[in-house]
């Protein structure tokens, strides 16, 4: 039976100090990939094995399990590593293994330029993506561009290369709009943010912008609130978007804004039908009490990338057989979901589409903006476009550098 | 002016919750003369409990709360049993690695139960603005420097007061020697590590109530540490002492000093006070002198 | 012999002291059967050299060889008809078996006054009764007095050696180990503590077992005294018929027969010692 | 009697003081690295090398060099993660802004460590035990803070970097037999200096001020000197663990991930294999870096049906009861255990 | 022992000051440990320091070698006045020690513990002992056999690699003077070197003492309770009490004086021990 599996390794989370969003997303992984299983017995017949392996959100536990787990079963084809870290250190491995790497947000956003690193995909969005799409909105909100100008932004971030992340495109932006820029930094893991937000007090921001992680969020949602920032001038990056960061504030997260890649919520078709095959079967993950949570949603949406990959893989190579490392490879190069076959995933408005070139490994990195109401969240925005010639050429900047630092030639598109 | 003063007394208010933490290994400290890593674990454990009682089972939180300060009791009772009894008359690096071990098997044991989501704990505490003149203050700090204010003045006592204070520094100083005059080892520690989980329920309610329960929460202990130098580790007045001065202190650095070396410093910097200090007072403020004889 | 003897007289006896075995980290092998007793009311030397095993017998009867790692691997503790092998320390204690440890340990961060007050930890009799004991402890000792309030662990090596052995009896024991409580203290304070070793067996009834290198002085106050070498009880006696016998009177009282107290400038260059046994 | 040293008489001193004694531990540690340099590259599989065997030699190191400071010299550190971050990223930053061939890269990263151990070694003069513990953390978070300063990573956007490839003396260590081979010599040469080290004047002089500091001061020996010493070789010895962890094992850099549990984790192995002893901590990193994952993998092994996040909480526990057992059966760690095995094998088949 | 001793000009007592003290007063708060102490200690000589318990003996060994200072007044060591200075200063100028409570390194093996004594006389670098080659290994052997002839000389040989921390108590204390012998040094100051030990062990140290005095002339003040001793070995005494200076001279002339009966000695009781 083994030889007739397709082996999908899942690094995760569900314990260490970010726990509450790892275990969210491992979660909706899991339960997706049951589902197909259950629902259509497997991808065209060929069932899918998944294992699981703690990682607690560090290198070197990352590292020793996409080493264990590489070769096990038929052998991994695709690895989603759910940390920049552990992407970083498992990339010249999977290089060297011929193994995808789908790295959905995190991880190294040059490998978007899919010129350099061909085995990783940062469908469907980048920090950088994401913030140009968080500007426009911004933008929007306070009726254009022109508008911008002597307005205050602050970005309230994690202080470590994730929140300074998107400070590139902010920079850019403040330049070029007008804007003043105020770069706040918070000490990691943000227990205690009482001085940073009575500075952002002072300040009087129009917005804020949040690049938390982890406990910080909700730490910040709540000092914002007891110093009388409103909510809904605050908006969280793609990894403050997160049931976490809102459920331990309480009801000081209410209008509390964020970018998501994805919808939200659980009001979409394929959630009927996890309920059926899943839930009712007995078969879920875990508690069962996450569906619809950002966490989940996202865990079900790398699951289907990754699926629907290996089946226009098949489609290709041959179906009703366990496809190669070579084949998927192939497959993720040239991946396309468009809006018919997000529908017929029972995804529509919940899964963004994909549609990958050879030099572009990230697809439009369309966002939107969601807010808490203290219940549930809501969509507000559709899905927004991103500013594709400045993130493009920053990609090709930094990806052309690394390329060179490593010593890669980039491959040819043409 | 008035917004220094803002930052000013927002940081008296962190420090008296990290002056919270601190207290726990100021108790035991004093008990067993070793630095009680678990103590974080212990906050920790609680909250969950409070926490997961509440969320999972439906207890009540004025039940919740005495059955998980029994569960401490318990804890200390386990502790003891299993662990320090068999670490009599160690060197204190052994007993602390020792607490090191108990951390692990309380966070380990109380995910078992409840797994490592995060929860809410939200007991009631009052959470609302409050300008006085132009000045914002949280119920929330002065809900809590008034809980805390009130268990200080009781360890105290407990401490000072009784003969329980003597003894619990005979036993720091020597373990043997205190076995030897008839100080049951056993009860003394049951007896400290209860009330250590005590202050662990408190500290898990107000750090539990701001962060939510998750297992981050022990980095908190890592505030605490600069306090517990500070004040001294023997000493519990020290330890609120330190904590305002440490709370201040961090919080003046982050607005003024941080934009200019730019990031968030306060992780290291209030270290840096403590160690600074601690040059030219190896002790820390409150601690017991350093006896050197030959 | 030694067991023999023991078996005769365990119904009187206070404690005694069957065939014990000490090991310590499991494979030091320290006390290879040792067999004493301790009658009521009676002073007990213990003697030996260095290294016989002295305070290991006395660690063995006060429960305190668990904090070395050491552990009683053969033969039982019985103390007043109990056996007590396997209680812990505190609890002999309670039962009124006391240890005044080798090397003073005092509680160095304690003042004079609070290490007692910590001696009588264990006491019921209410706060006047220890009050007059400290005043008795000072009286013993007024060099203690005068630094009352200083920390412990800046007095004199003597001073804490005062301090250990009032300690003690502020929890007024039925029964004392001392070990060695002639150690750095001026020769009219060695006296002064057996004289009150005598006024407390005298007036209070207390017991002691003392292992002391001052034979000379144990013996001279003991009733009984044994002798041990090595990890075994070579030589037991009456105090007085000790102090007579040959041996004891060349290695441990330095009067070789005939020639009276030789000068120790005029010891010969390292004498091998004799040993009984071992 | 198994394991007996009658009959092996020393005629001089030389053949005593030699670092292993007895014939039957000269055959062992033959053996052991004929093992370790024939046997297991040939057997072990590429997980086994990769993902156990070469954290564990790196980890190995750096508890050696932990142990340096804390068994033999009583500073208790918890700045480790801190100082392989500092190793780490020296080399890193030589190894991009300059020319240096790599061996040179290593030593210069080595000394860097060396002389911000020094540095944070400074307050140790006056602070002592647990107190100085606790400062040393603030070694621990400012140099990770420090670390994290966009220059440090020129500017990488993630402040990840890739670690390049290794090229000692034109071997260009690149497979994982190679980069094993490579951890695997340099664990064997500097446990080799770390034995000479401690047998020598410098160990003894540790070990005084580790044991009793005023008398130490007293027969002469300068404490100030002699504990910045223990620093800088003990930071010597994990800034290089550093780099190996970062340049042969992850292939990345990453400042937050050298985080104080790293510290602990390396505080761990030297107390359970044994402070103030070589040979523990190597033992101690094996425990430290084989349990967790030997229990990780148990359950499933067996057929357990537990979930990912039990089997990892039940791992976390039993970590931590394992830590106290072997605490209490024997608080001088598994190299003392050990070593009372040989004891008992001494005087085999009696008992004491 | 090696005769390394060469410094040492004069075998017999000389007349030559090697330690002066000048009325020195040591304070800690309100406690004055030593009161307007003065004597002197001529080149090769035994000098003892005898008084009640808590007279200040300890804590004037502590003023000589440094770890005290004294609050006011002159010590001269080798005609050259200190004041403050840190205990290995002195150490290095050829002053040792022994202390009333124990203070051996309690991890170490006996062996470790004398070779740490002669750590003044070790020339090796961090380097030379990192890979044992150069004066690390040479050096090593040198000390190494000096160190086992104290060892055979205090008769430690059996417990040569025994950890000090599980010795018995008499043992430790020789292995304090293994330690103190091994700097060679030209004061050895003994803080109570026989407390705790039997008769005849007390013999033995007593031949010790008088062996390195005599063969290496090493200069010896010494500490101890124990009349007999003092009085045999000892060519000059001073007596504290209170911290003051109560009598001063011969054993005869000491031990005659009144009120040194009265403060410490007691009625004499000829044949103590
Ligand atoms: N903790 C220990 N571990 C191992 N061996 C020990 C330990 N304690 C004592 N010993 C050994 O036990 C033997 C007896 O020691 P003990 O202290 O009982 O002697 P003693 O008769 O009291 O000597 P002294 O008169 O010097 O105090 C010694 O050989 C000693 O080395
Ligand atoms: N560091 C210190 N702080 C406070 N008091 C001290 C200190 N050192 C010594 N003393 C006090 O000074 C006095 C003299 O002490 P010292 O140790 O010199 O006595 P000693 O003559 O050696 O007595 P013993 O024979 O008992 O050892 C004592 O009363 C002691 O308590
Ligand atoms: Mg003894
Ligand atoms: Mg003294």
């Amino acid at each position: 039976a083994q030889a007739s599996e397709q082996y999908l390794p899942s690094l995760v989370y569900r314990t260490g100090p970010f726990a509450p969003s790892g275990i969210g997303f491992a979660d909706g992984f899991a339960d997706y990939v049951t589902l197909i299983n259950e629902r259509d017995g497997g991808i065209n017949g060929v069932r899918i094995r998944l294992e699981e392996c703690e990682t607690a959100y560090a290198n070197d536990r990352g590292v020793e399990c996409y080493e264990r787990l590489k070769d096990r079963g038929n052998g991994a084809t695709v690895v989603a590593p759910l940390s920049t870290g552990i992407t970083y250190a498992v990339i010249p491995r999977s290089r060297r293994d011929g193994i995808v790497l789908s790295t959905m947000g995190y991880g190294r956003a040059d490998a978007a330029y899919g010129r350099v690193l061909d085995n990783v995909f940062m469908v469907p969005t980048t920090y950088w993506s994401s913030m140009t799409a968080t500007l426009d909105y911004i933008a929007e909100q306070e009726g254009g561009w022109e508008n911008m100008r002597g307005k205050d932004i602050v970005h309230a971030f994690h202080d470590s290369a994730y929140g300074r992340e998107p400070l590139g495109v902010l920079r850019h932006y403040a330049e070029e709009y007008g804007f003043t820029l105020h770069e706040m930094a918070i000490s990691p893991p943000g227990v205690e943010q009482r001085s940073v937000w009575q500075q952002i007090r002072r300040i009087q921001p129009d917005w804020v912008s949040l690049y938390g992680w982890g406990v910080m969020n909700p730490t910040a949602i709540r000092t914002a609130a007891s110093m009388g920032i409103p909510r809904d001038r605050i908006i969280g990056g793609i990894y403050a978007a997160q049931d976490d960061a809102v459920l331990p504030a309480g009801s000081a997260a209410e209008g509390y804004k964020a970018v998501t890649f994805h919808g939200p919520g659980a009001d979409y078709p394929i959630y009927d039908e996890l309920q059926q095959y899943v839930y009712d079967a007995g078969l879920a993950a875990g508690d069962g009490d996450l569906m619809g949570t950002i966490a989940y949603n996202r865990g079900l949406i790398n699951a289907g990338y990754i699926i629907e990959a290996w089946r226009q893989a098949q489609a290709e190579f041959g179906e009703g057989r366990p496809v190669t490392r070579e084949e998927t490879l192939w497959a993720w190069q040239q991946l396309k979901i468009d809006e018919d076959r997000v529908a017929e995933l029972g995804m529509d408005g919940l899964m963004p589409t994909v549609d990958i070139t050879c030099e572009n490994h990230e697809g439009d990195g369309r966002v939107m903006v969601q807010q808490w109401d203290g219940e549930n969240w809501n969509q507000l925005t559709d899905w927004l476009d991103t500013n594709r010639e400045l993130v493009e050429g920053m990609y090709r900047d930094s990806a052309m550098r690394y390329a060179q630092e490593e010593g890669i030639t980039p491959r040819s598109c043409d | 002016m008035m917004f220094f003063f803002e930052v000013l007394i927002g940081g008296l208010m962190s420090g008296i919750m990290y002056a919270l933490v601190a207290l726990g290994f100021v108790l035991i400290f004093k008990a067993s003369g070793v630095f009680n890593f678990a103590q974080a674990a212990m906050v920790l454990f609680a909250a969950m409990f409070m926490a997961g009682m509440y969320g999972d089972w439906g207890v009540p939180y004025w039940l919740a709360i005495p059955i998980t300060i029994l569960l401490m009791i318990g804890l200390a009772w386990v502790i003891e049993r299993f662990v320090l009894r068999h670490l009599v008359n160690q060197e204190p690096i052994i007993m602390f690695m020792a607490t090191i071990g108990i951390f692990f098997a309380i966070i380990g044991f109380a995910e078992i139960i409840w797994g490592s989501r995060s929860r809410t704990l939200d007991v009631g505490l009052p959470d609302d603005m409050l300008f006085i003149g132009d000045m914002l203050f949280q119920q929330y700090d002065i809900v809590t420097a008034l809980m805390v204010a009130v268990l200080v003045v009781l360890l105290m006592i407990f401490a000072q007061k009784t003969r329980m204070g003597r003894v619990l520094r005979a036993v720091a100083d020597d373990h043997q020697a205190a076995q030897s005059v008839g100080i049951k080892l056993s009860t003394v520690w049951v007896v400290v590590w209860s009330v250590a989980g005590v202050v662990a329920v408190v500290a898990g309610i107000v750090w539990g109530g701001s962060l939510g329960v998750q297992p981050v929460m022990v980095d908190v202990a890592f505030k605490a540490l600069p306090v517990l130098l500070l004040g001294g580790l023997t000493s519990i007045h020290g330890a609120i002492i330190a904590g305002l001065i440490i709370g201040a202190g961090e919080a003046l650095a982050e607005v003024y000093l941080g934009p200019i070396i730019g990031g968030g410093i306060d992780n290291w910097f209030a270290y840096i006070i403590a160690m600074a200090f601690m040059v030219w007072r190896p002790e820390g403020l409150f601690g017991e002198k350093i006896i050197e004889r030959i | 012999m030694a067991e023999q003897a023991s078996a005769q007289q365990a119904e009187e006896a206070l404690l005694s002291l069957n065939n014990i075995e000490v090991v310590y980290n499991h494979v030091v092998l320290v006390l290879k059967g040792v067999s004493l007793e301790v009658a009521p009311g009676s002073i007990v030397a213990l003697l030996g050299g260095n290294g016989a095993g002295k305070s290991t017998t006395l660690k063995a009867i006060s429960g305190l060889l668990t904090g070395e790692r050491g552990e009683i691997t053969r033969g039982n503790i019985h103390y007043n008809g109990e056996n007590v092998t396997h209680l812990t320390a505190a609890d002999r204690v309670q039962r009124g078996v006391l240890h005044v440890m080798e090397g003073r340990r005092v509680f160095e961060h304690l003042t004079v006054d609070e290490n007692l007050q910590v001696g009588s930890y264990g006491r019921k009799d209410g706060a006047a009764a220890i009050q007059k004991d400290m005043e008795m402890v000072y009286d013993y000792f007024p060099r203690l007095r005068e630094r009352r309030k200083s920390v412990a662990g800046y007095t004199s090596g003597g001073e804490q050696q005062m301090l250990a052995m009032g300690r003690a009896m502020m929890a007024r024991p039925r029964m004392i180990l001392l070990d060695e409580p002639s150690m750095g203290l001026a020769p009219q304070l060695v006296e002064e503590i057996f004289n009150i070793v005598t006024t407390l067996r005298r007036e209070e009834g207390v017991t002691f077992l003392v292992a002391e290198q001052n034979t000379n002085v144990a013996l001279r106050n003991a009733d009984y005294g044994y002798i041990l070498e090595n990890g075994r009880i070579v030589m037991y006696g009456d105090a007085a018929q000790l102090r007579e016998n040959p041996d004891v009177k060349e290695f441990y009282l330095g009067v070789s027969s005939g020639e009276g107290k030789k000068s120790f400038r005029n010891v010969k260059h390292y004498k091998r010692r004799k040993r009984w046994l071992s | 009697m198994i394991y007996r040293e009658s009959g092996q008489f020393k005629k001089t001193y030389e053949a005593d003081q030699a670092i292993l004694p007895l014939r039957t531990d000269q055959i062992f540690m033959v053996g052991v690295l004929l093992v370790a340099f024939l046997v297991i590259p040939m057997v072990a599989s590429n997980y086994v090398m990769n993902a156990l065997l070469l954290p564990f030699l790196i980890y190995a190191l750096a508890a050696i060099g932990l142990n340096l400071l804390v068994g033999y010299c009583g500073q208790i550190s918890l700045g480790t993660g801190g100082f392989m971050a500092v190793g780490a990223f020296a080399a890193w930053n030589l190894a991009t802004r300059t020319e240096l061939p790599m061996p040179v890269i290593f030593l210069l990263a080595g000394l860097i460590t060396a002389g911000t151990g020094v540095l944070f070694g400074l307050p140790a003069l006056r602070i002592k035990g647990f107190y100085l513990a606790v400062t040393t953390l603030a070694a621990q978070f400012f140099l990770i803070w420090l670390l994290q300063r966009p220059w440090f990573n020129n500017y990488s956007p993630t402040g990840v970097i890739s670690a390049p490839t290794v090229d000692m003396f034109g071997w260009t260590v690149d497979s994982v037999t190679d980069r094993y081979y490579l951890a695997l010599i340099i664990l064997v040469i500097m446990a080799l200096i770390a034995k000479n080290i401690v047998r020598s004047s410098t160990g003894r002089k540790w070990m005084a001020i580790r044991d009793m500091d005023v008398a130490a001061e007293i027969i002469g020996i300068r404490p100030m000197a002699t504990k910045l010493k223990a620093f800088a070789v003990s930071s010597f010895f994990i800034g290089i663990a550093g780099v190996l962890w970062g340049f042969l094992y992850l292939g990345q850099l990453e400042a937050e991930a050298f985080n104080i549990y790293v510290s602990f984790d390396v505080l761990f192995m030297i107390i359970i294999g044994g402070l103030g002893s070589i040979l523990g901590s190597i033992i101690g990193a094996a425990f430290v870096v084989l349990v967790p994952i030997f229990l990780n993998v148990v359950p499933s092994a067996i057929g357990l049906p537990l979930g990912t996040a039990m089997i990892s909480y039940v791992e976390i526990f039993i970590f931590g009861v394992l830590i106290i057992f072997f605490l209490i059966v024997e608080p001088h760690g598994i190299a003392r255990l050990w070593s009372i095995v040989k004891q008992k094998l001494r005087l085999w088949p009696f008992p004491y | 022992m090696a005769a390394n001793a060469a410094d040492v000009t004069s075998r017999a007592r000389s007349s030559e000051v090697l330690l002066k003290v000048e009325d020195v007063e040591l304070r800690f708060g309100g406690v004055r440990a030593l009161r307007g102490v003065s004597f002197e200690v001529r080149r090769g000589e035994i000098f003892s320091i005898i008084g009640p318990n808590g007279a200040g003996k300890s804590s004037m060994l502590n003023c000589i070698n440094g770890f005290y200072h004294p609050t006011s007044g002159t010590i001269t060591y080798k005609g050259q006045p200190r004041k403050a200075m840190r205990p290995y200063v002195t150490a290095s100028q050829g002053v040792a020690r022994t202390f009333q409570n124990i203070a051996l390194f309690k991890g170490m093996s006996t062996l470790d513990n004398i070779m740490t004594g002669r750590h003044l006389k070790t020339k090796a670098t961090l380097l030379e002992n990192a890979f044992w080659f150069g004066r690390a290994k040479r050096e090593e052997m040198e000390h190494r056999k000096f160190c086992e002839e104290i060892i055979d000389f205090l008769n430690l040989q059996h417990v040569r690699k025994t950890a000090v921390g599980t010795l018995p108590y008499g043992l430790q204390k020789r292995v304090e003077l293994g330690r103190a012998l091994a700097a060679e040094p030209e004061l050895l100051l003994l803080d109570e070197p026989m407390a705790g030990m039997n008769l005849e062990e007390k013999q033995d140290m007593a031949r010790f003492i008088l062996d390195v005095n005599d063969e290496f002339g090493m200069t010896i003040c010494l500490i101890e309770h124990d009349m007999g001793v003092v009085m045999d070995l000892s060519d000059s005494i001073v007596v504290l009490d209170h911290g003051e200076m109560i009598g001063q001279g011969t054993p005869e002339e000491v031990s005659n004086d009144p009120k040194v009966i009265e403060a410490y000695l007691g009625v004499q009781e000829e044949g103590e021990a």
